[in-house]
Order: C-alpha cells, then structure tokens, then sequence
C-alpha cells in the first residue's frame, strides 16, 4: 500500500512535471524537422510561469462557469494521468476508474472546455466548441474501442490489469492490437489537436479547433488550459506506450522495478514525441469536414480489429 | 295488475294525451312525466322479476324473463333521459323556427307512440305481435325522422321507409316460416307462435323450415340493426331527424332489432343442431365493424358520424352474440347497455353542439370547451367512451369480446381490432377539434340539460369499473337464456 | 272436392306469379294499379278457398279483410293519389325489360330450388304454393329495384306484402287472428303514411322521381 | 403492509386530484397546497415501495372490475423498483410544479390537478395490476390522463395534433398489448398474471406474444418504428407533464416488457434479444441524431428521451440473450445496467424537463434560437440543469455514467455466448453504443450551452427571472437524485439485486466494498464513483489553492474582442440550427431534408431548412394512404340511390338463403 501511495504520488507529480517538457520537446523536434530554429525545449515552462503572473482579462458577462471550467479542465486531466499506468500498475486510485471512466474523463474535460468557450457568446468560441465536440463524439468511441480491444484480450477493462496482463505475459502478436494501434495513433493525432486534424500553431479561424477554444482565456486561465492541454499529451502519450509497449512498467510485487521503469518511460516518451513531430511534419492539415471521414476510418480500424479478435478467437 | 300493464299504459295513454296537448308549452314536461312513469313501472317490473322469477302475463301473450326485462328497464331509463333533453332542445328548435306547434304535437305523440312499441315489441311472447311492433316502431320513427320535413329528412325518411319496410317485411315471410314450422308440430293456433311455447320445442322444429325462416328474420331483424350492407337507411335517419330521435335510434331501436334477432336465434339454434346462426351473426356482425370503421373515416356530418359508429358497435354486439357461450353473451349484454348509454349521451351533448353552432358540419363545430366546459367534456368524454378507452364501460365489454374472440375464433380478431383502430383513428380526429381549440360556437339563451349526459357517462364509468352484484348476475342469466 | 280445390289453389298461385311477372314488365302506372287489385283478388279469392278446404272459418274473415283492403280500400287510395298527384298517365322507361324477365324467371328457379325440400315434406294441400309465394315475393323484390318513380315503387312494395300474405294463407291457413288483425293495421297505416309522403315529396321535389332523393350519400 | 401504503397513497392522490376540481379556478390553493401534498404523497411511496424490496411479494384482490375478473394487485420487488422511481421522481416534479402552474394556461388549474394525479395514481396501479384487465384498464388511463395533460393548452392546432398522434399510438400499443395477454393466457381464459406465469407457451406462441409485447410497449417506450408521437406529444405538454411523461410514463413501457420477458414467458429465445438489441441501438441512434438537429429545447429532450429507452432497450435485449443461453450471472448484469439506466433516465430527464419549464415560464420561448446566456439571469436552474445535463451526457461520476458503463461491461462479456455470429455482433454494438453516449454529450452541450451560456439572444432575456422555491425544491431533488445514482452505486446494486434475482435467478457476483463498484471481479472491472469524485475535486482544490498561494487571484473585467468588427451582435453567436449542421451533415441519410437556399442575388436572402423523420413518409403515410382509399372505395357503395340499396339488401337476401340451403 505505501510503494502503491508512492508510485501513485510519484506519477502525477511526475505527470505535471514531464508533460510540458514533452510538448517542448515535440515542437523542438518539429522545428528540426521543418528546418526552423527549435525553440528551448523548456520554452512551455516559462510561457506557462509567465502566463500564471499575469492579470487576467475577463469578458464582462463572463459566467463563473467561465472562470471555473480551466480548474475543473486541469484537475480532470490530472486525475486522467494518475489512473494510466505509465511507470507502475500499483496505483491505488486505479480501482476507481477503468478504461471506460478515463474516456469519461477526457469527455468530462472536453464537455466542460466546450461549454465554458459558449459562455462568452463570441462567435470563435461557439465555433470552436462545436467543432470540438464533433471531433468529440467521433475520437470518443473510437478510443474506447481501441481500449475494448485490449479488453477483449486481457478479459478486463481495468487500466492496471490491461497491462499487468501484456506486460509479464508471454511475447504474443496480437493482429488485433496492430489494427488498434493505428486507431490508437488517429484518435491522439485529433485529440491532441495536432496535425492533419488541427494546427496548434495557427489562429485561422477557418481551421482553428482547439485554439478557438481557448481564444477569450488569459492570464492564469489561459495557463492551467495550456499546461492541460499538454497533460493530455502526455496521458494519450503513456496510455499509447502503457498499450502497446508495456516493458518495463512496474507493478506491485516487483516495486523496486519503479526505479528503473523512469529512465524507460522517458526513452519511450522520447521516441514517440520525435515521431509524432515527423508524423505532423509529412502530413497536411485537412479541411474540417474531411475530419469526420479521419476519424470514422479510425472508429472502424477499431472496431474492426474487436472483430478480428473474436474471428481470430485470439 | 301487473305493471306490466302500466309500462304499456303510460306511453300510449301519453301519445294519446300528446297527440292533444303536444304544442302546449307543458307538453314537454308531460312528455317527461309520462316517460317517468313508463320508468319507475319498469323499475316495478323489474323488481317482480328480481323477486319471483319469469313472469307470464295475461294468457302467455307477455312474457319478462331477465333477458327482456334488462331491456325493458334500460329502454323506459333511455327514454326517460331523452325526454328531459328533449325539453330544452325542442324549445331551441321553437326559438328557432324549426318546429312548429303542429310538428311539435306530432312529435311528442310519436316520441311516446315509439316507446311504446319498443316496449311491445319486448316484452310480447308472441313473434307476430313482435312483428307487428317492429313494423309499428319503423311507422313511427318514419314520422318523427321527417317531422322537420326539409327535403333531406324526407329523403331520409322515405329511405327508412322504404328499406326498412322492405326488410321488415322478409322478416314477415320468416314469421309466416316459422309459424309453419311450429304448427305442424302443434297445429295452428296462437300458441305455436308463443316464444316461451317454441322454446320448449325448438329441438324438433323442421331444420329446413327453420333454415330458411331464420335467414328472412335474420335479414328482416337485420336491416334496423343496421347491419352492413343492409345499413344504408341508418345514418341518413340518424343524419337528418331531431336530434333526441337519433339518440333513441341508436340507443334503444337498433338494440330492441337486435333482441329481435336473438330471441330468433335461440329456436334457430335449436332446431337446425349447427351453428348457422351463429356464423351468421359473426359474419355479418365482423362485416359491420369493418365496413363502418372505413365509413368512418371521410364523414363530415357530425350525426352521421355517430350513426356510424353505432353501425360499428351493433355489429360488434352481433358478433358477440353470434360467439355465443355465457361470456360472449354476458359482453354482448353489457356492450348492449354501455352502448345505449353512452351513444345516446353522445348524441345529446351533439345535439347541443349543433344547435349552437347552427350546422351538423363538423368543420362548423369548434372549440366547445371555450364555450360551454361540460358539452364540450360531455362529447369528449363520450366519445373516448365509445371508442373503448377505458375506464369506461365500453372497455370492459369489448375486453370480454376481444378476448372471448381470441379463443373462439381467432380469425377474426386481427379484423376486429383494425376496424377498431381505424374506428378510433377517424373518430377521434373528427371529435378532438370540435371539442378544443378556438371557438366557433355561440351560447345559446336556453341552458341545455346536461343532467342526463352526466347520468349516462357516470353510469358508463361505473360498469367499466364495477358492475354490481345484482346487476351481473343478471346479465349473467340473460346470458344464460341465449345459450351458446 | 279437395282435389278440385287444391287444384284450384295452384291455379290461382300460377295467377298470382303471372301477375308478379306482368308487374315487372309494365310501364304505366295505372296498368300497375289494375294488376295490383287483380293481385289483391286473386289473394282473396285463395284465402277463401283455402277456408273451405280446411274448414277453417277465421280464414274467411281473413279473404274478407283482404278483399276491403287490398282490393277495395288501397287501390282506392292508389287511384286518389295519382289523380292527385297528377300521374295518372305516367309512364316509366324501364331499361332491359327481357332481361328483367329473365332474371325473374332465375329468381323463381331458385325460389322452387328454396322451397323443394319444405314441399317434399309437406302434409299440407298446398304444398307447391311456398315457393310460388317466394318468387313472388322476390320478384317484387326485383321490380322494387327496377323502378325509379314513387308510386311504382309503391305498389312494388305493397304486392311484396301480398306474397306474404299469400304465404301465410296457403302455406299455413293464416297467422293467428290478432297478429293478422296487427298486420293489417301496420299495412293500412303505412299506406297511409306512404301516402302522405308522396304528397310532400311532390311539394319538396315537384316530382316523383326518386331519383331526386339522392343528395344524402358518402362522397 | 407496504402494499396497503402504496394504495393508500394511490387513494391520497385520486383525493387531491377529486378536491382540485372542487376548487377548479382556485390556482393559488392548487399549486401551493395540492401539488405540495401530491409531492409527499410520491415521498410515502417512495419509502414503502423501498421498504417493501425486503418483503416477499403481497396481493391483493379489491372487488372492483369485472365480475369475473376482479381487480387483482401485487407488489412484487420489479413492481416495487419501479414504485420507488415513480414516488421518488413523482415528488420532485410534484413540488416544482407546485410553483409552476400560473393562470392563464388553457385548462383550469383544478382540472390540470385532477390529470396530474390521476395520471400518478394509474402509473402506480399499472406497475401493481396483477390481471390483464386491471392492467388495460390502468395502462389506457394512464394514457388518456396524460392525453389530456399534453393537450392542457389546446389552443394551438400543433397541441392538438400531437395529442391526436399521441392518443391514437398509445391505443394501437394497448391493442398490441391486449393481443399479447390473450396470446398469453394460452386458451385458458383466465387472465390473471398468476395464470399468465404458469403458462408453459409453445415456441412459436411465446414468440408471438414476445413479439406483440414489443410492439405494444415499444409503441409506449418510442421504440422505433413507433416512436413518432413522442416528440410531438411530450413538448406539447406542460412541464411538469413532460417530465412524468418522459421521466416515469415511458419506464412503464419497460416494466411491462421485463414482465412478459422475463416474468410470463420463461424460456426466452435467442433471435428475441437480438432482435429488441437491434431496434433498441437503431432507436438510441436515431433518437440521439435527431436530438442532435432540433432546435425547440423539448423536442431535443424528447429525442433524446428516444435514445435513452433505446439504449434500455438493447440492454433488455442482451439481457434476453443471456438468459436464452442460460448465462445468468451475465443476465443478472444487462439487467442490472438496464433497471440503472431506467432510474438514472428517470431522474436526469425530469430534470431537464422542469427546467425547461422554467425556462419556458421565464422567458416564453422554447426555440433554442432565441434563448441564451440564462445562467446570469437564472442561476439557480442553470447550475442545477448543467448537472442534469451532464448525467445525461453520461459523463462520471454521475448517474448516467454507471448505467452506461454497467451497459458496457455486459457488452464486453458477450464474447462468451455459445454462438458465433452473436460474438460477432458484439464490437459493432458495442461502438454503436459508444457513439451513441457521445453523441448524447454533444446534444447536450449543445442544449446547455446555447440556452444557459453566451449573450441572450433576444432583448427580453434579460428580463428572465429565477425559479421560486418550490421550483428549486424540486430540481435540487431530483439533482440530488442524479447525484446519488452516480456516487452510491454499490448500494442502490444491493436494492437492485432483490429485483434481479426473481426474473433470472442468479445475483451479480463480488462486491468490492462499499465504495468500489465491481459487479464481476474487481480485476476484471471496477469503478469508484467517490474515489473518482475525491480524485477530481482533490486535484481541482489543489491546483487551485496553489495558483492562489504562489502567483494571485486578481481579475480585469472588459468587454469581449469583437474581433475588429464594431457591429457584432448577440444574434451573431453560433445558433443551435449550427451546432446541429455537422450532425445534419454526417448524419444525413437519417433525414429528410427540405433546404431553401438564397442565391447570389436575393436582395432579402432567407435560408431555410427542415428536418423531418422520413419514418412518416416511408411508413405512416402509406398506411394513411391506403386506409383512405379504401374508405373512399367503400363510400362509393353508397351513393345515396335507394334502388342500389334495394339490390344490395336483394343480394344478400339471396346470398343468404344460398348459404342456408346448403
């Protein structure tokens, strides 16, 4: 129970320290990619410290929705990140929410976020927040799928489970996992509002989804939004890795593996960050209304691979 | 003296006293007393019957048994209540220019000439004075269907006239047959048309005779049923007469035909040992239903939509009775008496819409429940009654039949609850917008008795929820009077 | 005796259907008049005879009844109303009238098809007579059908009423007294009535043609 | 006892509704007293039907009804759940609309009492009818009361039409229904429930009878295809009956079908499940898709109402098919989401209802167009609906979510089923159902936030005032409802399993203490509801505590950017015909489009579109269609001409005597 305590602390701190340092990284990662000069790779943390000094400018009919939803938004995504298995599977709050209550709380987070963009009534923010929800309800399911699909093969929709199962199981090529990784990969790209499906970068609002959102938010708001925005990242990130590349996580009768399971963890986040910069950098953003065809090729890559696992009987 | 005597008395010695003093102004409260008198002897009549069994009167020629007396009581009950309607409505009809004190003499006089064959015709044992009061009744609605005598009730008079005359005179022939059938057996006489004496007999009756004389009653009875396709005359002499007509039309007339038709079955059935008539009746009484239900649904005329769906429940009561076995025959009883109730509370509250809205149109009849609350409710009301939604009466029978109908003879069950959506589907969305919605009626300076409409759909209500003890053993043995 | 009389009883049913036919086919309306009294005769005269042949005396009340009113009392009225009425010269088209006959001479087949195993097991003298007065009957059935004026349909009407009665004399010796006393009354009543009726129909209409009396229908 | 309790309190309400009456055009004693007192009445139900799961079933016999088929009442534990739902829900819609009702609303407020509680007290006697005929009787009740409820403002011909279409579908379900028993009674002629349940049917009559008690009930739940009067009829009526409708009328067409399912019938087949599996997801698809597109707040919910019972309906049918292949535990578990999602369903929409009523009271517009911006004129019924709204959206830790993931758990466990082709099945349903819960998020982001968040869309908005007390009463008991559903799920699981494990015979297997619901084993799936909740709120308090203590809280209010662009206006926003236009888009094969589109040149251009279900012109049409022509083949043997009348009684005259001779 205490090394459970213990690992669980050690993974939201860990969580809230690394996931700003994994969006400095892919954006380093995509300036070398695109032959610009890279940014610090610390460079989030100090927009986010001076983010947090500033005054912040509310809209004056702002509703204290408005004000509350960044907290609620940062909480959810902390919470999402202590309940992914990244370094250990002995995580004591795991028991209270399984793969489908983490989907719940992306939703959670992204109902909130959406509403609290409809509050100020500009048009950008409705505008966002419906274009939000509509890649919303179609990435939803489809990561849902992708997890019932490592469901169906561990018999469990337990986070902690799920991967004790994959990671101390015999070596095995799972066809299905293959088609949900892929899902798993076009989920992250939209949910992480990255490329083909958002530009992080932009404020065209012909384009714009997830920067619409946050377009009235300022000062300490607008940083527990931002520093948010890369704890998702990172969860997605190390849900991903906790999936489909289980080695080297940590569980309850083998504790002292959490030493070693940090320095695994950051090569893997590292890795996947430089191929998640390369993916964005070969691909070209689409038109928003190419994004639901994106997303339900995703959702039937999904589903399709449940059914190759019940066909397969594997 | 039996009281017997005093439900035939007080009509006639009324249309008599009316055919004198029917254009007085007290004309309509005598009207009222007199069909107050036939009730409370009925009530006598009945209690007699409760009490000490059948009853034969004066040489047999009368007979009451638990059958007729239900009948009897429910018509002198129906009668009495359309009497108090009538009161306000014909001093409408005055105010309005519709009735003159000539027509108005006549029709009071006949209104109490028309109770009293109904009563004969009930309560008679013998099937050629039946005959005789049927032909008596057609004589007198005739009268009292054309007493506006505008060109479209003479029309419709002329058509009751004559179908009806036509029909009832094929149930003559089956008289003639059936009195030829009996007298080879007891020699001619008066005895071998006595119902009670054929009872006792039916079983060795001549089944080729009775074949035959069953199908000209059945035909004759059948036409004031208003069975389909014998039913044409029905709605142009609901349509086009006064108002508290129609409602004895549908309410009491057609179920005294039926009685008809009835006390002929059960020598049918037991002279020919199949089950002739009863197919008969299924037959005719499913067409019926299924026929009306499409009528229903293009009618405009308020009154003839109502005379429809008369059409639609007399045909669910033959059919019914034509299931036979103590529950068919018991629903049959009830839908008989819920039916009665309820079509003549819907008629009178109609009958009230139409005045005030001076048109039958029903597209001239809107919103009455902004006008005046308890006609519009009242019409509502009953016409979700009548359509068999319970907790009405109506609903109880046609449970029993529904279900009785599903056992016997399934076939026929899918028909009978299409006709009885499509029957609810028409009524209703021709009802819902005369009752609700922005009104088009204007108030009348005579308040219209609603009394009546009330009594009707409370009673209607209370034999959907509970039927008394004394009241169900009573049909209970109706019932049983009609075997299977 | 018996043989003669029964024999005299078939003859007059042969009569009573030669005239239903003659009815069928005739245009005038007077015409029809005159065949419905001689109809009325011909009834009276059977339910006499059937009297003495059965010794049966309330059937001579009976032929005298029928004789007032059939004979006498309703043609009388007949005579008065199309006087009246001015359509003492009206002469109907009827369409067709060899098929009509045709038709008729099926519907009589079909009435003797009807009857056959009543009269085969008949004790009684008259025992080929029901039928006849079936096809009587549907024949003014039939012409009742056929007519498209007021009066005509009328008279259709009442000979329907006069099978009946000639099958309630020949089949079965006459109905008990007071039921035939009520038939009667309901007859004379509702000529009456009719009466009455063609007189406001002729008011309301200005004519007789019933075809007029078809405003009331389903559209 | 508790039965005794529940009549009481049925008698209570036909009291209340008979004294509304006596005071017809009394509001004020109507709406402060006799709504207050209906509202405890529902309490009182709500506790003994509570108190009476403990109890084995009860009965009695009143001697009112048929002579030969008295009123037969029993309380079993599936009758007293759903009691418990009635009273618990009844009450707060009771107490809201105690302050609800004004003058001037069309129908008297006696006489709206009257409705309300006869509507109430036969829901009640519905759910404890233990004969088919006491059962007709109150189920047609049930629906002529409410009938009346939705047509309480009959002014409007669209009111009327959607009470017809209302009335006529619920009558055709009654006949389904009826046909149903009688299917059931197998010939007998009794028909008492205890006769019904000791039926053994033949395979093919339990599936005639399976198949007439979907039709029937699923016409009451909006089953597709019959689902068409729902959202006509539940916004035409006033709020509060709505919410009964919607909240508590529609779990009664679920009671029934459980009863027949699970209760007559004993041995259920496979294809039945798989077929209420495929109407029930093509209802919840539908119902969410179209709610996605409305634009009349009511409309929105009663859609979404639509999905709701279908995604009940798919768990019913899984639960069937469990129970066909004898799977009980797995039975015990669909059941279990099902009867959760019923509560959770009846919570959450009266929820929303009432607060569309009050929005409705406050603003007089039910167009999502012309509302917005509410939360600052109507705080309390904006902060309590988003609760509602976020159950709906089945999002944890609140009540929606627990029935969705009961739902889903279920679902995964489907692979076990000893028949391929079902196995199959399973991922395609199972992300049917995902999408569809998404989906459900959207609509009610969309709900909420176009009418509650943003600029008021109309001047008069800012003249909206909050709900009274007895509103508020009301919406914060059936919040608190939504709440404890979500947080308590392991002890309302214990209530329920006293109403499983009569209909399948087997309980839900390890409990994981009191705040950790894991209804198979905790390995295999678990969720902590309150460790959820501490989780999230923990993680908000400190994050916010710790920007407090290490940075400020200072705050500049100025007006919004107007993006360079001096003549925005409120009516600029996105409106909810927008936030639909993706869903129209994606969705479009379930529409039936009408669009006008302005050209280049129009000096006034106008855009117009409408969305209709094109259900009607594909089914309902036709058969309207086809009855009026036969009615007009049928008028046509009457042309008014007396000798054609005269040929057709000679006819079959003669017919009759061919039949005779034979």
């Amino acid at each position: 129970m205490n090394t459970g305590l213990l690992s669980q602390l050690l993974e939201v701190l860990l969580a809230l320290w690394l996931a700003p340092l994994l969006t400095g990284w892919v954006n380093q990662w995509r300036a070398w990619l695109q032959n610009k000069s890279a940014p610090s790779l610390l460079q989030p943390y100090r927009k986010l410290h001076k983010l947090f000094h500033k005054e912040p400018v509310l809209a004056e009919h702002a509703s204290p929705f408005y004000r509350m939803a960044p907290y609620l938004v940062f909480g959810a995504m902390a919470l999402a990140c202590a309940i992914i298995p990244s370094l250990s599977t002995d995580l004591p709050l795991s028991p209270a929410a399984d793969a489908i209550a983490l989907v719940g709380l992306f939703a959670l987070a992204r109902v909130f976020l959406s509403l609290a963009a409809m509050d100020v009534g500009t048009a950008f923010g409705t505008l966002g927040a419906r274009r939000d929800m509509l890649i919303g309800f179609l990435a939803e399911p489809a990561l849902l799928m992708v997890l019932f699909c490592a469901s169906l093969l561990s018999q469990s929709t337990s986070l902690t489970t799920i991967v004790d199962q994959f990671a101390h199981r015999q070596f095995a090529i799972h066809p299905s996992l293959a088609l949900a990784g892929v899902a798993f990969i076009l989920v992250s790209l939209a949910e992480n509002a990255r490329i083909p499906v958002d530009n992080p970068a932009t404020h065209l609002e012909l384009t714009m989804v997830h920067e619409a959102l946050l377009l009235e938010y300022s000062g300490r708001h607008l940083a527990l939004l931002e520093w948010a925005a890369s704890l998702k990242l990172f969860a997605y990130a190390c849900a991903g890795l906790a999936l489909f590349f289980p080695w080297g996580v940590a569980d309850a009768r083998s504790p002292e593996v959490l030493l070693l399971a940090l320095p695994v963890l950051m090569g893997k986040l590292a890795v996947s960050g430089a191929l998640l910069a390369l993916l964005e950098s070969v691909s070209a953003k689409m038109r928003i209304f190419r994004v639901p065809e994106f997303l339900a090729s995703a959702f039937l890559l999904a589903v399709m691979g449940m059914l190759i696992n019940i066909l397969l009987g594997a | 003296m039996s009281p017997l005597f005093l439900v035939l008395g007080f009509p006639l010695l009324g249309s008599m006293a009316l055919a004198f003093f029917g254009h007085r102004p007290f004309a309509r409260t005598l009207n009222m007393i007199f069909s107050l008198g036939t009730l409370v002897a009925a009530g006598a009549l009945t209690m007699e019957v409760i009490a000490r069994g059948p009853v034969w009167v004066w040489d047999q020629e009368f007979f009451i048994d638990p059958l007729n007396v239900f009948m009897v009581t429910l018509t002198a009950f129906v009668g009495w209540t359309t009497s108090i309607f009538s009161s306000p409505y014909m001093r409408v009809e005055i105010a309005q220019g519709k009735m003159t004190p000539a027509r108005l003499r006549l029709y009071h006089s006949m209104y109490q000439l028309f109770s009293f064959t109904m009563l004969l015709a009930l309560m008679t044992n013998n099937l050629g004075i039946l005959w005789v009061a049927m032909e008596a009744a057609t004589l007198t609605t005739v009268l009292l269907v054309s007493v506006y005598r505008s060109a479209a009730s003479l029309e419709a008079a002329w058509k009751y006239f004559i179908l009806c005359g036509v029909g009832i005179a094929q149930a003559l022939f089956g008289t003639v047959l059936l009195y030829m059938a009996a007298g080879k057996l007891v020699g001619s006489g008066s005895d071998a048309l006595l119902w009670t004496h054929l009872e006792t007999i039916k079983g060795t009756l001549d089944p080729h005779i009775m074949g035959l004389a069953f199908a000209f009653l059945f035909i004759g009875y059948g036409t004031k049923v208003g069975l389909a396709p014998l039913h044409n005359w029905l709605p142009d002499a609901h349509a086009e007469g006064p108002t508290p007509v129609s409602a004895v039309l549908s309410g009491l007339l057609l179920n005294v035909a039926l009685y008809a038709i009835l006390r002929c079955k059960v020598l049918a059935d037991g002279a020919l040992h199949n089950h002739l008539a009863s197919q008969l009746m299924m037959g005719f009484g499913l067409l019926s239903v299924v026929m009306a239900a499409l009528f229903l649904w293009r009618q405009k005329d308020v009154k003839r939509l109502f005379a429809y769906s008369s059409i639609e429940h007399m045909g669910l009561i033959t059919f019914a009775f034509g299931m036979g076995g103590p529950v068919a025959n018991f629903a049959g009883l009830l839908h008989m008496t819920v039916h009665s109730l309820i079509k003549s509370a819907i008629f009178f509250t109609v009958g009230h819409a139409t005045q005030k809205a001076g048109t039958q149109l029903m597209e001239g009849i809107r919103g009455l429940i902004t006008v005046n609350p308890t006609v519009g409710w009242g019409m509502l009301l009953g016409a979700l009654a009548i359509l068999g939604l319970p907790p009405f009466g109506v609903f109880a029978s046609e449970f029993l039949i529904l279900t009785t109908a599903m056992r016997e003879q399934a076939w026929a069950t899918p028909f009978l609850l299409l006709a009885l959506g499509i029957a609810f589907a028409a009524v209703f969305a021709r009802v819902q917008p005369m009752v609700f919605g922005e009104t088009s009626v204007k108030t009348l300076p005579h308040p219209p008795a609603l009394v009546p409409v009330f009594v009707h759909l409370g009673l209607g209500l209370l034999l959907g929820l509970y039927i008394p003890p004394y009241l169900s053993t009573w049909y209970a043995q109706a019932a049983r009077l009609l075997g299977n | 005796m018996s043989t003669v009389l029964t024999q005299s009883i078939n003859l007059l049913a042969a009569i009573l259907l030669m005239l239903a036919f003659a009815m069928l086919s005739q245009r005038r309306v007077l015409s029809l008049i005159h065949l419905f009294t001689l109809q009325g005769a011909t009834l009276a005269l059977s339910t006499a005879i059937v009297g003495v042949a059965t010794h049966q005396p309330h059937l001579y009340f009976s032929a005298a009844l029928t004789l007032l009113l059939k004979v006498i009392l309703i043609p009388l009225l007949l005579h008065r109303v199309i006087d009246r009425l001015n359509v003492r010269w009206d002469v109907e088209t009827l369409i067709n009238i060899p098929t009509t006959l045709l038709a008729g001479i099926v519907l009589v087949i079909f009435s003797f098809y009807l009857a056959q195993p009543i009269a085969q097991m008949s004790l009684t003298i008259t025992r080929g007579t029901l039928g006849i007065a079936l096809a009587s009957v549907l024949l003014s059935f039939m012409m009742m059908i056929t007519r498209s004026k007021a009066v005509p349909q009328v008279i259709g009407f009442l000979a329907m009423e006069n099978g009946l009665f000639f099958a309630a004399t020949a089949a079965t010796y006459g109905m008990p007294m007071v039921v035939e006393l009520g038939i009667a009354l309901d007859v004379l009543v509702g000529i009456l009535i009719l009466g009455v009726f063609l007189f406001h129909i002729r008011e309301q209409f200005d004519s007789m043609d019933i075809r007029h009396l078809e405003k009331l229908k389903e559209d | 006892m508790p039965l005794d309790c529940i009549l009481l309190v049925v008698a209570a309400w036909l009291l209340i509704g008979i004294f509304g009456v006596l005071v017809l055009h009394r509001l004020r004693l109507v709406a402060r007293l006799m709504f207050p007192a209906g509202g405890l009445a529902g309490l009182l139900l709500a506790a003994a039907a509570a108190w009476s799961l403990t109890f084995p079933p009860a009965s009695v016999i009143l001697p009112i009804g048929l002579p030969t088929l008295p009123f037969h009442f029993r309380l079993d534990s599936l009758a007293a759940f759903f009691l418990l739902i009635l009273g618990a829900v009844s009450a707060g819609v009771s107490f809201f609309a105690a302050g609800y009702f004004r003058s001037g609303e069309g129908t008297p407020p006696g006489l709206l009492c009257l409705e309300y509680h006869v509507f109430l007290a036969s829901m009640a006697l519905v759910l404890l009818a233990d004969d088919a005929y006491g059962f007709m009787v109150m189920w047609e009740t049930m629906a002529l009361s409410s009938f009346f409820l939705v047509i309480a403002n009959h002014r409007l011909g669209e009111i009327r039409r959607a009470g017809y279409l209302y009335l006529l579908m619920a009558h055709v379900g009654a006949m389904a229904i009826l046909l149903c028993f009688g299917v059931l009674q197998a010939n007998t002629g009794d028909y008492t429930f205890a006769n019904l349940r000791a039926q053994h049917l033949s395979p093919f009559a339990a599936s005639l009878a399976f198949l007439l008690a979907t039709a029937g009930f699923g016409a009451k739940g909006g089953l597709l295809p019959l689902h068409v009067w729902l959202p006509e009829a539940h916004p035409a009526a006033p709020s509060p009956a709505s919410a009964l409708m919607s909240g508590i009328m529609l779990k009664t067409a679920v009671y029934g079908l459980l009863r027949v399912t699970f209760d007559f019938l004993h041995t259920p087949l496979w294809w039945w499940g798989l077929l209420l599996l495929a109407l029930g997801l093509a209802s919840a698809l539908a119902g969410v898709v179209f709610a996605a597109v409305q634009v009349d707040m009511k409309r929105l919910l009663a859609y979404s109402s639509i999905e709701n019972l279908g995604l009940v309906f798919a768990g019913t049918g899984l639960a069937v098919l469990f129970a066909a292949y004898d799977m009980r535990p797995m039975a015990a578990l669909a059941l279990t989401a099902v009867l959760y999602h019923v509560a959770s369903h009846a919570c959450f929409k009266s929820l929303l209802f009432v607060a569309t009523g009050a929005v409705l009271h406050a603003t007089r517009e039910r167009s999502l167009g012309k509302l917005g911006g509410l939360i600052r004129y109507m705080p309390w019924v904006a902060w309590i609906t988003l609760l509602g709204a976020l159950t709906s959206a089945g999002l944890p830790p609140l009540g929606g979510f627990v029935s969705e993931w009961l739902l889903l758990q279920s679902f995964l466990f489907t692979p076990g089923l000893p028949n391929a082709f079902l196995n199959m099945l399973v991922p395609v349903v199972a992300a049917l159902i995902a999408l569809v819960t998404a989906l459900a998020g959207y609509t009610m982001v969309k709900f909420f936030g176009v009418i509650f968040l943003g600029q008021p869309r109309e001047e008069k908005l800012s003249q909206a005032h909050d709900a009274g007390y007895w509103e508020r009463i009301g919406m914060l008991w059936l919040a608190a409802g939504c709440l404890v559903l979500g947080l308590f799920p392991v002890q309302v699981l214990a209530l329920l399993d006293a109403v499983t494990r009569p209909l399948v015979g087997a309980s839900l297997a390890t409990q994981a203490g009191p705040w950790l619901l894991a209804p198979i084993d905790p390995a295999r799936a678990s969720y902590g509801p309150v460790l959820f909740l501490l989780g999230v709120s923990g993680c908000v308090a400190t994050t916010f505590l710790l920007v407090r203590w290490r940075y400020h809280g200072r705050l500049q209010r100025v007006p919004p950017w107007n993006c360079g662009y001096p003549w925005r206006n409120a009516r600029m926003q996105d409106t909810a015909e927008g936030f639909g236009q993706p869903i129209r888009q994606i969705f479009e094969p379930f529409f039936r489009m009408e669009r006008d589109l302005p050209d280049a040149f129009d000096a006034t251009p106008h855009y117009r579109v409408s969305v209709s279900d094109p259900l009607w012109h594909w089914l309902y049409l036709p058969i309207a269609r086809t009855v009026e022509r036969l009615a007009r083949l049928a008028g046509q043997l009457q042309q008014g001409r007396i000798a054609i009348y005269l040929l057709y009684s000679f006819l079959t005259l003669i017919a009759v005597l061919l039949v005779v001779r034979q």
